[in-house]
């Protein structure tokens, strides 16, 4: 333990929030592919990862301006995650789980090993634009002008998502399909076209929390999908799976979680990925459903 | 003897009371029916009585031992054993199957004597086949002994998971909806078939239905609920005849 | 209207419709009764393009519907209500009822049909804001119904209605059929209860392992001996 | 016709164990380090199969337990000055500085692994068991990964990062060629278990509970128990395989245990077939000798004059390819739930029945 | 037509007029650039220096992919199929400790040479292996030795990347030898950790802020370190930055950005620290070879091929036990990255070369003589 001043306090604060937000924004995607296919998409650090990339080589090598690399690689993540969502569960659906779950697990590795082959396996340094590097000072505590954007945008994003799934049809046909796919096409739903669009949307996230990523951490690697992706599920599981407001709720805590850890004893810093786990099987024991999820007993 | 007895057993989901102090007593090798309309809490109180849910107040005895809040599994042990409102077979595997996982519990020899196969596991595993095959023969399964039980249509399902019940050695039996799904013809065969079992094992029944000419037919005793609370309990004739009954359930004829 | 023929439905190994030939009349209502598993439900399923025939044919309003999108057979005004209700577990009642009316815009026929369903269950009103999972299996079945009707159908196809429902309910369902009915909407009906369905039924017709084995009017084939002995256990 | 059978089981053993020698006498060491290589995946295979296959219980923390296995062996079975040697950094724990006899004979380690991983098997399955397919998946996940994190950070007790060298061969007289004994004698010791257990009343328990949990209770099994059943046996012959394949290396460190293995262990398992013991064995010998043979895949190839670029990481993306295409369009495996059986060979109908 | 180098050896390897050396490297998976930059110093040394006791050396490449079982089979496969004299590698220590646990149990015996793997454990307790790179233990006190004397750091933190035994025994002989200097037991003022992978180091770093820490050492890998030193400087943290070889990759910089200006590592061998007349014979090679800048680690896989051709020509044998017992005799060996003396552990004692990022490029600051402990 040590015990710690107040403007340490904050910039530890700061620091979280900022992680946490980044987090609250990959666990979106993740709630929201899971809350309609029941499917644990281990495949989405990738698609984060491959949104990255394509913004990245959108500005070295076809340098176009930052925006418009960002736009690109957010629309052809989309793009990319309907196709993923076609090929690899698509032809699941009627299946056991663990089968469609064994498919999201090759993809994932499947798309790693592509990135590595692809793009190589070493380390690429993302540009930053100058906008978001500006460190401004507050009272000891710095800021780097990203860590501001991140939670703003996740604001944002959330709150476009929960107009949409609850006051849209589009939303209540999301949840609908979630729960019946052939009831579903009996009301003259698309399933498809939803489970489509669900996906895009989710990957979307993904791609702009992977720049939002690049942008804070610059560095890519292939693999750079695989424990956020994992942390950001369990952020998803611990808020509720399925709720969005659970999920950002639950980037925060974790990503605060992880910080102040290390903050109050740096002996324990060498068991941080072991936090979110531990935490994920807390809240599954003690309120399985997650802190938002609702808990229904199954009628039997 | 009493076999089943409730004691103002009471279920709450949030707002809704399902059940509410529902008093009733079961006596040896009676067949009783539960009726009511939809939603007046029949299934729950299964649910409670067979401890897939725990009742919010009031106890539950079963043979003068209070049951109440046990586990599934050791309810089924004590020797009640239900049959599904929605049908709940093992899917994937053959109608034989189905009935010999639900001799497991009663066979008693442990992990190891089961994999060294010792005389003594045998003797049971070839006592259990036989017992299996005897029962699906009885409830007229054994021309599709073999088939995945998925495959098979409605009722025959429904047959099977009654089979798979009495493989556990029930002393009471309870049968949410066992005619649901089934035309008049097959539900007549059913009633016999009903009465048959409990003669043959000597068990006592308990089961919901909607089919009147079914519950008329075989129970010898009736609880009504409405609401989750009990409006009549009776013989058939008296509850056919029951105002309350027929203004809540029945209906004019 | 819903012309059936010749159809030929496999699972896998099983030949579960074997040449059907059905025939529903405008503005009538035709029913289908059988034993289990001969094949009613899958019948429904077809002509709603949920499990794909092999051959035969499915003409609705003379139009060829065979194994087309389920979305673009909805659209047409061909609604079921599938065998076990099948509702959303996850959604309230309110929300499930409007989801009946996916494919439809206008908000006040909308509102309109939901005031209607209302009145038709009353029951359904109390519980607008209860998950319809938690609901007890008939309360479900009027959701179903009530569902269906928010689609405005102009084929109506009804899987067992009265599975499962209390005596005096199932007299409220087929009172309530045959009030839909007089809204106009013709009506394709399955059944196990025969007695009550070929009582309300124009036409009937009795199917067997996958194949029409009688049909005739709904009287005619009450008073049919064979049917008694097999349906209506006379 | 049961005899029979059972003659013919036996003679087949009996034919295998022959081939053994055979092949310990004529392989080199690199093919006879493929052929152990297998050995150990088969167990490991039929040990996440169990789990997974038979109780249905989507488990990925496999690759933990083998650690716990692995290290357990390792720090019984190697001697003082090894540990030493090893431990530079930190001293070793004085109550593992030297381990009394018979604790650090590799028969005795080997049995004190798997028990040691079985427990841990217990300790992780007390709390995750209790949760739903998805949930288990991602908690055992993470199970897995905490036990790597622990061994990477307890330096005094497993030398941490850096790893334990120096262990023992595997076997009593340390001699190579005793290896494979060893290795393809457990693997047929598990797949006898296995087949007994599959199909014996606890085996049709398991099953229950992987169609339905529900119905299964109310047939009166207890899921409790009978999953953490399937679970400690799992991570029991799971440690065991950990702790040979560490002594087959001869090194082990935490980083050896990543997600990465249980993937390879999956893999496995599904080409197989999923809840089959036959398909499990089968697919474990194929996929760990291609996973050799497609070395070529990484480098250069030189055919004639020509050099063909290998390209790094070609070789997971063509495995993780191939566990795409089997479970989009082959999803039943090799063999399905279907297990080999003599009457199949005899052309008789019954395809489910071993030593039935 | 000459066998494919790579593809299954049938053991017939053994011809008269070529001798063969096996080469082991992590040539695909996380750490496949170290192993190219491995891979171009030996075929560079293998171009110059083609014959040996008038055979024509034949090298024999195996992939490790970055993988311990692999480097295992990896070295199975080169002693027991493709019969090689003797086995240079690997990059990452991981591989070679696995690598020579084969190398001591098989029967056949082959001696092999360590490039830049710097973990004790791997030539501890094993006849057969040496290397041509100093260990971690050297390493460790020589950036102590700066940190107290250039830099006048008497306090200093720690971040370790944890999961890396590289960088877990660098701080280990950092701390020992600064409490030394120091004479304080409580020199160190702040030790965190963080995971191979890791990202964010805000936590870590804003606790040494107020640690009263002089100085940070960041032993580990160069990705997560050039993000360690980007977030120090975002967090307005300006101690200097001290950390190991590894970080001597262009990514460094470029992920480091400004931020990597200033840091200071230790590594075994700078262009402009001319150290033997075969440096400069490397350096001209390597350039009209590559046209560019050559790595530490290429250097001293140049060297580990040298030092093999040497002992050869020394044992004026290619049985392998032989070359072994030559290379054991190594004394004043002159390779491409400083004189090389083989201790009794068969590791190199040699000088370290201090370098700092200047204006986006490593640049040359001193060389430290070894210390004769
Ligand atoms: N999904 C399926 N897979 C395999 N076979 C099926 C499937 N659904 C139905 N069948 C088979 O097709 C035949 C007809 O089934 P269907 O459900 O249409 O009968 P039904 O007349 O509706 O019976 P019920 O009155 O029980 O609903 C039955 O033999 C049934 O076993
Ligand atoms: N898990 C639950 N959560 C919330 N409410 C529930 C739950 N289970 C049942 N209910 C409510 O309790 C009441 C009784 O349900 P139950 O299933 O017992 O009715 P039932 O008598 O079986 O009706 P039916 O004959 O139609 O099956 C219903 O109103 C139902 O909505
Ligand atoms: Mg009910
Ligand atoms: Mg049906």
């Amino acid at each position: 333990m040590i015990s710690m001043s107040f403007s340490t306090f904050m910039q530890h604060l700061v620091n979280g929030i900022s992680l946490g937000s980044l987090y609250a924004l990959l666990a979106i995607g993740y709630t929201m592919v899971y809350g309609i296919l029941r499917l644990i998409n281990f495949a989405h650090g990738e698609v984060f990862m491959l949104g990255t990339y394509f913004a990245f080589y959108a500005m070295t090598s076809f340098l176009l301006p930052w925006w418009a690399s960002f736009l690109i690689a957010v629309i052809l993540t989309c793009i990319f995650g309907i196709i993923l969502e076609r090929s690899a569960y698509r032809p699941l659906r009627n299946s056991p789980r663990i089968s469609i779950m064994i498919s999201a697990i090759g993809a994932s590795f499947l798309l790693q090993n592509l990135g590595i082959v692809i793009f190589g396996g070493r380390p690429k340094a993302f540009p930053i634009p100058p906008i978001f590097s500006k460190i401004t000072n507050i009272g000891g505590v710095s800021i780097v002008s990203v860590s501001i954007i991140i939670p703003i945008i996740t604001a944002i994003a959330l709150y476009i998502l929960l107009y949409i799934i609850n006051k849209t049809k589009v939303g209540m046909a999301m949840r609908a399909v979630s729960k019946d796919y052939e009831a579903a096409r009996l009301m003259g739903i698309n399933v498809n076209s939803i489970i489509s669009f669900t996906f895009g949307t989710g990957s979307a996230l993904a791609a702009i929390g992977g720049i939002m990523w690049g942008l804070k951490y610059p560095q890519l690697i292939p693999a750079m999908g695989l424990m956020p992706g994992l942390k950001c599920f369990i952020a998803a599981v611990v808020g509720g799976i399925g709720n969005i407001k659970g999920a950002v709720l639950g980037g925060f805590i974790l990503g605060l979680g992880e910080i102040m850890i290390v903050a109050i004893s740096p002996a324990l810093s060498g068991y941080r990925d072991a936090f979110a786990f531990v935490l994920l099987i807390i809240i599954l024991l003690v309120r399985p459903g997650g802190l938002m999820g609702e808990n229904i007993v199954e009628k039997v | 003897m009493t076999v089943l007895k409730t004691d103002k057993m009471t279920m709450k989901f949030g707002g809704i009371t399902a059940v509410s102090k529902f008093d009733m007593e079961i006596e040896k090798n009676e067949i009783i029916g539960l009726i009511g309309p939809n939603g007046a809490g029949k299934t729950t109180c299964f649910n409670m009585i067979t401890g897939v849910y725990t009742p919010t107040e009031g106890k539950i005895y079963f043979e003068d031992k209070n049951i109440t809040g046990m586990k599934t599994h050791e309810i089924t042990k004590l020797g009640i054993a239900r049959t599904f409102q929605n049908i709940r077979l093992f899917k994937e595997l053959s109608v034989l199957d189905n009935v010999l996982i639900a001799n497991h519990m009663r066979l008693d020899s442990n992990l190891f004597s089961a994999i060294i196969k010792t005389p003594d596991y045998r003797n049971k595993e070839r006592k259990i086949l036989e017992k299996s095959i005897k029962l699906i023969k009885d409830v007229g399964l054994d021309d599709v002994i073999n088939e995945k039980s998925s495959s098979l249509p409605y009722g025959k399902q429904r047959r099977l998971e009654i089979a798979r019940a009495l493989a556990t050695d029930p002393k009471l039996l309870i049968l949410d909806e066992p005619a649901a799904g089934m035309n008049p013809q097959e539900s007549m065969k059913l009633m016999e078939f009903i009465t048959e079992i409990r003669d043959r094992f000597n068990i006592t029944i308990l089961m919901i239905e909607h089919h009147m000419q079914v519950v008329m037919g075989v129970c010898e005793r009736i609880y009504v609920l409405d609401y989750g609370i009990m409006i009549a309990e009776g013989t058939p004739t008296e509850i056919q005849n029951n105002p309350k009954v027929i203004e809540a359930y029945l209906g004019v004829e | 209207m819903l012309k059936i023929k010749d159809l030929h439905v496999y699972y896998g190994g099983i030949h579960a419709l074997k040449g059907l030939n059905i025939n529903v009349p405008h503005n009538k209502i035709v029913t289908l009764v059988g034993a289990n598993g001969a094949g009613k439900s899958t019948t429904l399923r077809s002509v709603m393009g949920l499990v794909k025939s092999t051959s035969g044919t499915v003409i609705y309003n003379d139009k060829d519907i065979t194994n087309k999108k389920t979305k673009d057979i909805v659209l047409q005004g061909v609604v079921m209500v599938p065998e076990g209700r099948r509702i959303f577990p996850n959604l309230t009642v309110e929300e499930n009822l409007t989801l009946g009316a996916y494919t439809r815009r206008s908000k006040d026929s909308i509102n309109k049909d939901m005031k209607w369903v209302y009145e038709l269950f009353p029951i359904l009103k109390d519980r607008l804001w209860q998950k319809a999972g938690t609901m007890s299996g008939g309360e479900q079945q009027m959701l179903a119904v009530g569902r269906s009707l928010m689609t405005k159908p102009k084929l109506l196809m009804m899987d067992e209605p009265s599975l499962g429902l209390a005596p005096l309910i199932v007299k409220d369902i087929f009172d309530i059929i045959k009030e839909i009915h007089k809204e106009g909407v013709t009506i394709l009906l399955i059944e196990q209860n025969a007695k009550a369905a070929l009582e309300i039924a124009d036409y009937g017709y009795v199917l067997e392992t996958g194949t029409i084995v009688l049909e005739g009017n709904g009287i005619d084939l009450l008073n049919n001996d064979k049917v008694q002995k097999a349906y209506l256990g006379e | 016709m049961k005899d029979k059978k059972n003659i013919l089981t036996l003679i087949a053993i009996l034919a295998f164990v022959i081939l053994l020698f055979i092949l310990n006498a004529n392989l080199g060491l690199y093919k006879m380090r493929i052929f152990n290589l297998c050995g150990i995946y088969v167990i490991l295979a039929l040990s996440l199969n169990l789990i997974n296959g038979f109780v249905g219980l989507f488990s990925l923390g496999h690759a933990g337990f083998m650690a716990v296995g692995a290290y357990t062996s390792a720090l019984l079975t190697m001697s003082s000055e090894a540990k030493e040697m090893n431990f530079f950094l930190e001293p070793i724990v004085p109550w593992l500085k030297n381990v009394p006899f018979p604790l650090n004979q590799f028969p005795v380690a080997l049995i004190i692994a798997g028990i040691v991983a079985a427990v841990a098997g217990f300790l992780v399955g007390a709390p995750v068991l209790k949760l739903r397919d998805d949930y288990l998946a991602i908690a055992t996940l993470g199970f897995g990964e905490i036990i790597r994190v622990i061994f990477t950070n307890t330096q005094s007790l497993t030398n941490g990062p850096l790893g334990i060298k120096g262990l023992p061969n595997i076997g009593i007289t340390g001699n190579p060629k005793e290896i494979i004994l060893w290795t393809w004698g457990v693997a047929l010791i598990t797949i006898i278990f296995m087949v007994l257990l599959i199909n014996s009343s606890y085996g049709r328990a398991f099953k229950a509970i992987r169609e339905d949990e529900v119905a299964a209770e109310a047939m009166g099994i207890n899921l409790f128990k009978h999953k953490m059943m399937g679970f400690v046996i799992g991570s029991f012959f799971a440690g065991i395989g950990g702790a040979l394949l560490g002594h087959l290396m001869g090194t082990i460190d935490p980083l050896m245990f990543r997600f990465l293995l249980t993937f390879n262990i999956v893999l496995i398992v599904v080409l197989g077939g999923i809840g089959s013991i036959t398909g499990s064995v089968i697919s474990a010998v194929i996929v760990t000798i291609s996973m050799e043979a497609l070395r070529v895949l990484d480098t250069d190839i030189q055919i004639g004059g020509y050099i063909i670029k290998g390209i790094s990481g070609m070789r997971m993306v063509v495995f993780s390819t191939l566990l795409m295409l089997v479970i989009l369009f082959y999803q039943r495996g090799l063999m399905g739930t279907n297990e080999f059986s003599w009457d199949w060979i005899l052309r008789k109908k019954d395809k489910t029945a071993i030593g039935k | 037509v000459e066998k494919a180098t790579t593809s299954e050896g049938d053991g017939s390897g053994e011809s008269s007029e070529v001798i063969k050396i096996g080469v082991f490297e992590p040539l695909t998976g996380p750490n496949a650039a170290g192993g190219a930059l491995e891979k171009e110093g030996i075929d560079l040394a293998n171009k110059l220096y083609p014959e040996v006791l008038g055979k024509k050396v034949k090298l024999v490449y195996v992939d490790n992919k970055s993988d311990k079982v692999e480097a295992a089979n990896a070295a199975t496969k080169l002693i027991d199929q493709e019969k090689v004299s003797a086995i240079i590698g690997s990059w990452g220590s991981g591989f070679s400790i696995s690598a020579g646990e084969v190398i001591k149990k098989s029967e056949r015996k082959v001696p092999a040479i360590g490039t830049s793997c710097t973990n004790p454990l791997v030539t501890k307790g094993n006849d057969y292996y040496f290397r041509v790179c100093f260990i971690d233990p050297f390493q460790g006190n020589v950036m102590a030795n700066y940190a107290y004397n250039e830099v006048g750091a008497k306090k200093v933190a720690f971040i370790i990347e944890k999961t890396n035994d590289y960088a877990v025994g660098l701080a280990k002989f950092f701390e020992n030898t600064f409490k030394e200097l120091t004479g304080d037991e409580n020199a160190i003022v702040y030790e965190a950790f963080y995971n191979t992978g890791d990202q964010d180091f805000t936590a870590q770093l804003t606790s040494i802020k107020e640690s009263g820490a002089e100085a940070i050492f960041a032993p580990g890998n160069f990705t997560e370190s050039a993000l360690v030193t980007k977030q120090a400087k975002e967090l307005g943290l300006d101690l200097p930055i001290l950390g190991g070889d590894t970080w001597e990759t262009p990514e460094f910089i470029e992920i480091g950005g400004e931020a990597a200006e200033g840091i200071v590592f230790s590594t075994f061998f700078d262009a402009n620290a001319k150290l033997t007349d075969n440096t400069t014979k490397f350096l001209e090679a390597y350039n009209e070879e590559y046209g560019k800048e050559p790595a530490a680690v290429t250097a001293l896989a140049y060297d580990a091929y040298l030092l093999v051709l040497d002992a050869i020509e020394r044992a004026n044998s290619t049985d392998p036990v032989a070359i072994r017992d030559a290379i054991e005799q190594t004394k004043d060996f002159p390779g491409a990255a400083g004189v090389v003396n083989l201790d009794e552990n068969g590791d190199a004692v040699k000088a370290a070369v201090i370098k700092t990022v200047k204006d986006g490029k490593f640049t040359y600051l001193t060389t430290v003589e070894p210390m004769k402990k």
